[in-house]
């Protein structure tokens, strides 16, 4: 039964490590610049705790093969337990040194640095179940956004109050974020109802949109393309439809875009 | 010495007679153990039909399950599971199997029936109490199940129920009115169950072991339990404020977690100031500590189990597994941030708390490798408890190991949402956490009925449950890899269609390994009335449990404390008898 | 099977042997059975818990005022201050209770015969002036109700009512458990009843230090 | 030859106008007229729907929003006229409303319906919708409705207004106007309603339009026709 147990645990190990290595489910081509840090982290620890996934089943495996069943003189672990606990104190101290140091420079690198002053400033609203992207207009400035002017039978989702704030007039509201490549974006995000969440996994960037709350959000896409931005916060019964489209466009596509916006 | 009565009284209250006093209101321990595990086995039946449900849901989201129509018209017309139905199943699934199963059988079910006699004690210090605590904790299940009958439906908030969408009320959604005040209602009174509960089991394990039982002979299943009632005090004394300021919120109009301006299906909230972030740092320092609470019983009841059957005592003594459970207690109040890193707080308290959820992980390795040295070179032998032993190392290796990425915000902003966080903490805390108590099941139910259960068929239970568990969760990693967001009730959007024959996959998986749990099922309950007998000590183990009759009587002891005088586990004695009681007098010759 | 018949173990017991639970407690003296320790035990231990809830409460009132606008100050009601007085003076009645009650239940041993004077007054004493104190809270209420401030008027007025509501309503547990000892007490005054008036008497002390730290964070932050 | 022939047209004159008198129906008017605005109205914003690309493709040029939609010569469509006083009280209909959501759109806009009599919501979308009225005096739902879903039976049992929006598609918005009369009709592209079967007598006659309110006229119907117009003031924002 030692063996049965031993090999099983053995085909489980070596079945279930290899999608890993082949990648047969893996994140999408990363499109922004601080990607590559994230996958950079994911990579190493993927190397590091694939080791330990490794060793330890198979040693777990090997073991109950070579001493199940077995009736003999008892033996104990050469060296006894210090060197054991040493072991896994300094190999798992180790990598939690590296990771932690590594990985929050990768985390300040994204969420901690300041936006560059240039970045394209866009507002986000999220609300049960879509979201609502705004800029500015030829003005350069947002309208205040008025709570109780809400209204989506009128369209109005950021509750603009065009009859008394002339900077509301000219803002721009559509449904899907386009915006030009390899531009910083500086994303203003707030909700008008429940907590909702930014997430575009090519970006690498998942957020949550808190009510009450204006938070900020800086990324620069490097890859032009359409690509799908998703709700991860459980927000209601539409949750799993909550989604709106990033439109990476070439900055001259973006301005022709942007022109016929302030059009009609 | 089954008779009781021909015994000196030891037992400050008379052993009850009426059936009333003997079975339901009963205040003996044992009694009280066994009808939390029966809830916890209720509980986990429920829950497992929820989860099937929901799997099938995943697979084939236009299936009209036959007969779902009878039981919630609004949730499931025609019997096809609507998306907030689906909420709901899901939001029911977490609360059941985290609070009335996961905490309920290994810490209240098992450490009631076994803490007052692995310390030598007749009772548990407050019997009244104790009982108390277990009617509440009924009470609050039958309240959360009422959920399932009231008007719009269960509530859809998940188990973290996080605010605005709990806090509002109907405007957010089906199942946000009468449904999730009956959710918060039933956490508030499972909290008073728990407090009075571990402050039972703290008082009974610091002052009433038996002559010769010091800190350092008891079990380490003691220690578990002991350890986890010490987190669970704090844990739910947090919880239960947290909820009673979310109830406010709901019906008296208060404004804890809402802030103003909410407008919620063009409907202006009356709300003005509130932190939502408030409700998700209060509720996660109580839910991280929860999921040790989960677990660390586990970690006690294996180490507990394994020396009986590798006939050697762990490595290292006692010591260092009893500092690795403090140690996860300790700090298991550090980490709670872990999961907001993407919660919009300060992204520098990201990092000030995946420091001590890295750390976290030193204890819990130095267990893992702990269980490993004390394998090697031993005489291990196979019975469906070992197994189940064996299983939980591995599984709480691979549960384990994930956690790795999910404690580092930069991959977490990535991961965060996905389903590589259901399928770490399904085999980390879930899975894990039922290997234990299947252990445990099989190792303590001699005992507890009497009577014991069948090995075959628990070793095909074994098999099939840990050929299962890995089909349906190992592929949950590789979803939350390609991006795969969680509590989706289907998938429509243009990276998540190529996924959906994993999900079927894993459907069928969950289907068949559910299935395999009524193997168990069966063995459980004709082993209860028709097993044969079990001797008083079948797997000759060493601690106080098995120096008594099986069941033990009313007194556990026969009118006597056990006197103790030795270490909990002196196995791998030369000789005849390879183990020492912790009963027999004398220098044990064991290592 | 080795076993002995049940001898008590206590302090008299060997240490690290018998039931060894913590005996350094105000009151655990009082412990001869593992039992009464246990009841020390577990007063203590319960008193962790309550203080951690409202610890929670706490916290999340300080969270709440630094992460609003809306915070407007509250005038607390001046009975309030009364009713601390009141509830000092209800912790000093009680000690003299239990000091009474220890000159009695000497007597138990000595022989002949000092005046029995009865314990119970004071506790009846403590019983009043704890109602007092509910009495005074429930007015603060309708003081502050009377200024329209109800309990979702604003933040401060929610934190109020729902901290005094809180420690009322264990207060009220103290003095069940109060009344619970007056009956025990009225039917006899001996030894054997020490562990349990001590375990209230640390009950009710906790209340009041709770009432006085809840009632300056109210002061100060309110 | 003459006289017979003089005859046979004097009875066929004489059947000819008798048919004109007693074919007549019993007399029973009809009310008619044209809702108007003067002024400017808001300007409606074209609707994006490129969340639901299904949807946002049957939609070349995209629809307006549908708060204020006016036709010809300053006329109002989607405005419910209806008797709201001066008749007998009649039982609920139990002819089946039906209500339907294509191309996350409701249609109609506006959909009136009597107080207790059945409705249907249908969906023909590929896409789940979920139905959310939310009515002042009747009991609030919101149900979801996947592609391929049974229709949504409900009731109203008492007269309102009442909004009805898809918060899976926030632009999706329309209204039930439940009403306490059989006589009530909705205005054209035209501006223009007719309501028939009015028996003759003193009625007031409501116009109800979902951002302007309402207005009330007095009208006495006899035999024939009467006409009644609404004007509502208009304004930009």
């Amino acid at each position: 039964m030692g063996k049965v147990f031993a090999v099983l645990l053995v085909i489980i190990t070596l079945v279930s490590v290899y999608p890993i290595i082949a990648h047969t489910w893996w994140p999408p081509p990363t499109i922004s610049t601080t990607g590559p840090g994230v996958d950079g982290q994911m990579n190493e620890t993927m190397i590091e705790t694939g080791i330990l996934f490794l060793s330890s089943q198979l040693i777990l495996a090997g073991f109950v093969w070579a001493f199940g069943g077995r009736k003999g003189k008892i033996k104990h672990w050469p060296g006894g337990h210090k060197p054991v606990v040493a072991f896994g104190i300094i190999i798992v101290g180790l990598e939690v040194l590296s990771l932690s140091f590594v990985g929050s420079k990768v985390w300040a690198a994204m969420y901690m640095a300041a936006p560059n002053a240039q970045a394209l400033h866009v507002d986000v609203q999220a609300e049960q179940f879509a979201f609502f992207f705004r800029y500015a207009g030829p003005d350069g400035v947002f309208g205040g956004i008025h709570p109780e002017k809400i209204s989506d039978a009128t369209g109005n989702y950021f509750g603009l109050d065009p009859e008394n704030d002339v900077a509301a007039r000219d803002d721009i509201v559509v449904g899907s974020l386009t915006i030009p490549v390899n531009t910083p974006i500086l994303l203003t995000l707030h909700t008008k109802d429940v907590i909702h969440n930014f997430y575009v996994p090519e970006l690498r960037i998942q957020l949550d949109i808190v009510p009450g709350l204006d938070i900020p959000l800086h990324f620069t896409a490097t890859k032009t393309g359409r690509y799908e931005i998703v709700c991860t916060q459980l927000c209601g019964l539409g949750h799993y439809s909550m989604r709106a489209f990033l439109e990476v466009m070439s900055q001259s596509d973006y301005d022709s875009w942007l022109k016929q916006q302030s059009g009609d | 010495m089954n008779d009781a009565s021909a015994q000196p009284e030891i037992h400050h209250l008379a052993p009850p007679h009426s059936f009333i006093r003997k079975h339901v209101f009963s205040l003996d321990h044992k009694v009280i153990g066994l009808q939390y595990y029966g809830l916890a086995l209720a509980a986990v039946f429920i829950g497992m039909v929820l989860s099937w449900l929901m799997r099938l849901h995943l697979g084939w989201t236009s299936l009209a399950i036959p007969g779902l129509q009878h039981f919630s018209q609004n949730g499931a017309p025609g019997g096809v599971i609507t998306p907030e139905y689906y909420l709901s199943l899901m939001t029911m699934h977490g609360t059941i199997m985290i609070f009335f199963v996961l905490t309920n059988a290994p810490f209240s079910g098992f450490g009631n029936y076994f803490l007052p006699i692995q310390i030598g004690a007749e009772d548990m210090a407050f019997p009244r109490f104790n009982m108390m605590s277990f009617w509440v904790t009924f009470v609050a299940f039958l309240v959360l199940i009422a959920a399932f009958f009231v008007h719009d439906g269960p509530p859809i908030s998940g188990w973290t129920a996080y605010p605005t969408l709990s806090s509002i009320g109907k405007d957010a959604g089906p199942g946000e009115a009468m449904g999730q005040n009956l959710w918060a209602v039933s956490i508030a009174l499972f909290c008073i169950g728990q407090l009075l509960g571990s402050l039972n089991f703290i008082a009974t394990t610091l002052d009433l072991r038996t002559k010769g039982m010091t800190l350092a002979r008891m079990p380490l299943s003691t220690w578990a339990w002991f350890i986890t009632a010490c987190i669970g005090l704090l844990a739910f004394a947090d919880l239960l404020p947290a909820t009673i300021l979310l109830i406010l919120d709901r019906t008296a109009g208060t404004s804890f977690f809402n802030p103003a301006g909410l407008v919620v299906s063009d409907t202006l909230q009356p709300h003005s100031g509130g932190s939502p972030l408030l409700w998700q740092h209060l509720f996660w320092f109580f839910g991280h500590p929860e999921v040790y609470i989960a677990i660390v019983p586990g970690l006690g009841i294996i180490s507990h189990i394994l020396p009986a059957f590798i006939r050697k005592p762990l490595l290292g003594g006692m010591r260092v597994m009893v500092g690795c459970m403090i140690a996860i207690g300790f700090l298991s109040y550090m980490v709670w941030g872990h999961h907001m890193f993407v919660s919009g707080m300060n992204p520098f308290s990201a990092i000030l708390f995946s420091v001590p959820t890295l750390i976290i992980t030193i204890p819990n390795t130095v267990a893992v490798l702990i269980w490993l040295g004390s394998i090697y070179g031993a005489n291990l032998r196979f019975t469906s408890a070992s197994l189940f032993c064996l299983g939980f190392i591995s599984v709480f290796i691979s549960g384990g190991i994930s956690g790795f990425f999910l404690a580092q915000p930069a991959i977490d902003t990535y991961l965060h949402a996905t389903y590589f966080v259901v399928a770490h903490f399904h085999f980390v805390m879930a899975v894990a956490a039922i290997f234990g108590i299947f252990a445990a099941t099989y190792f303590w139910m001699p005992k507890m009925i009497g009577r014991m259960m069948n090995e075959t068929l628990g070793k095909w239970h074994f098999w099939l449950t840990f050929i299962g568990v890995y089909c349906i969760f190992m592929p949950m990693h590789y979803l939350g890899l390609a991006g795969n967001v969680r509590r989706y009730a289907t998938f429509t959007d243009n990276f998540l269609l190529p996924l959906i024959p994993v999900h079927k996959f894993i459907t069928v998986a969950a289907l068949l390994t559910g299935a395999a749990q009524f193997i168990f099922l069966y063995n459980l309950f004709h082993t209860r009335w028709w097993g044969p007998k079990a001797p008083d000590n079948p797997w000759e183990a060493t601690s106080l449990e098995w120096s008594t009759t099986s069941p033990p009587p009313f007194d556990n002891f026969g009118g006597k404390h056990p006197v103790v005088y030795q270490d909990a586990y002196e196995y791998g004695a030369e000789g005849p008898q390879d183990y020492v009681m912790q009963t027999t007098p004398g220098k044990a010759s064991a290592t | 099977m080795a076993s002995t018949t049940y001898r008590p173990a206590g302090p008299a017991a060997v240490p690290g042997v018998a039931g060894s639970g913590p005996r350094a407690w105000p009151g655990a003296r009082a412990a001869t059975t593992p039992k009464m320790a246990a009841t020390q035990t577990g007063i203590w231990v319960g008193v962790c818990a309550i203080f951690m809830s409202f610890a929670a409460f706490v916290s999340a009132l300080v969270v709440r005022e630094g992460s609003s606008t809306d915070w407007q100050h509250l005038v607390l009601p001046r009975v309030l201050y009364i009713n601390t007085l009141v509830l000092l003076g209800s912790s000093y009645t009680l000690e003299a209770c239990r000091r009474r009650f220890a000159i009695v239940t000497r007597q138990e041993t000595e022989p002949g015969g000092a005046t029995r004077v009865s314990p119970l007054p004071w506790l009846y004493a403590t019983i009043m002036l704890g109602s007092i104190f509910v009495t005074g809270q429930w007015l603060a209420w309708r003081t502050l109700a009377a200024h329209g401030f109800y309990l979702a008027t604003n933040p401060s007025s929610s934190f109020f009512y729902v901290l005094t509501a809180m420690h009322g309503l264990h207060l009220l547990g103290g003095m069940a458990a109060l009344t619970y000892m007056a009956r025990r007490l009225a039917r006899s005054v001996t030894s054997t009843q020490a562990s349990a008036l001590s375990a209230t008497a640390v009950y009710w002390h906790f209340i009041g230090l709770l009432w006085i730290f809840l009632f300056l964070v109210m002061a100060i932050r309110l | 030859m003459r006289i017979a022939y003089f005859c046979c047209l004097g009875i066929v004159v004489l059947v000819a106008s008798a048919m004109l008198v007693f074919a007549r129906p019993p007399a029973g008017g009809t009310i008619t007229g044209k809702v108007s605005y003067t002024g400017t109205p808001a300007k409606m914003k074209p609707i994006d729907m490129s969340k639901e690309p299904t949807c946002a493709k049957e939609h070349n040029p995209p629809e307006k929003t549908q708060t204020v939609v006016t036709g010809p010569g300053n006329s109002l469509e989607y405005v419910v006229v209806y008797i709201s006083a001066g008749e007998k009280p009649s039982g609920p209909p139990s002819q089946v409303m039906r209500y339907d959501q294509k191309g996350c759109m409701y249609t109609p806009h506006v959909l009136p319906l009597q107080a207790n009599q059945p409705l249907q919501i249908y969906t023909d979308d590929p896409v789940a919708h979920n139905i959310h009225p939310m009515p002042k005096l009747n009991s609030e739902w919101n149900k979801s409705q996947p592609p391929g879903a049974p229709p949504i039976e409900a009731k109203w049992e008492k007269p309102e207004f009442i909004a009805v929006k898809c918060n899976i598609h926030p632009w999706m918005h329309g209204y039930f106007a439940v009403v306490s009369t059989p006589h009530y009709a909705v205005t054209d592209e035209q501006g223009n309603f007719t309501i028939k079967d009015v028996p003759p007598g003193k009625y007031t006659v409501t116009a109800w339009q979902e951002s302007y309110g309402t207005q009330n006229q007095e009208v006495t119907v006899s035999a024939g026709a009467a006409t009644v117009n609404f004007s509502y003031k208009a304004l930009p924002y």
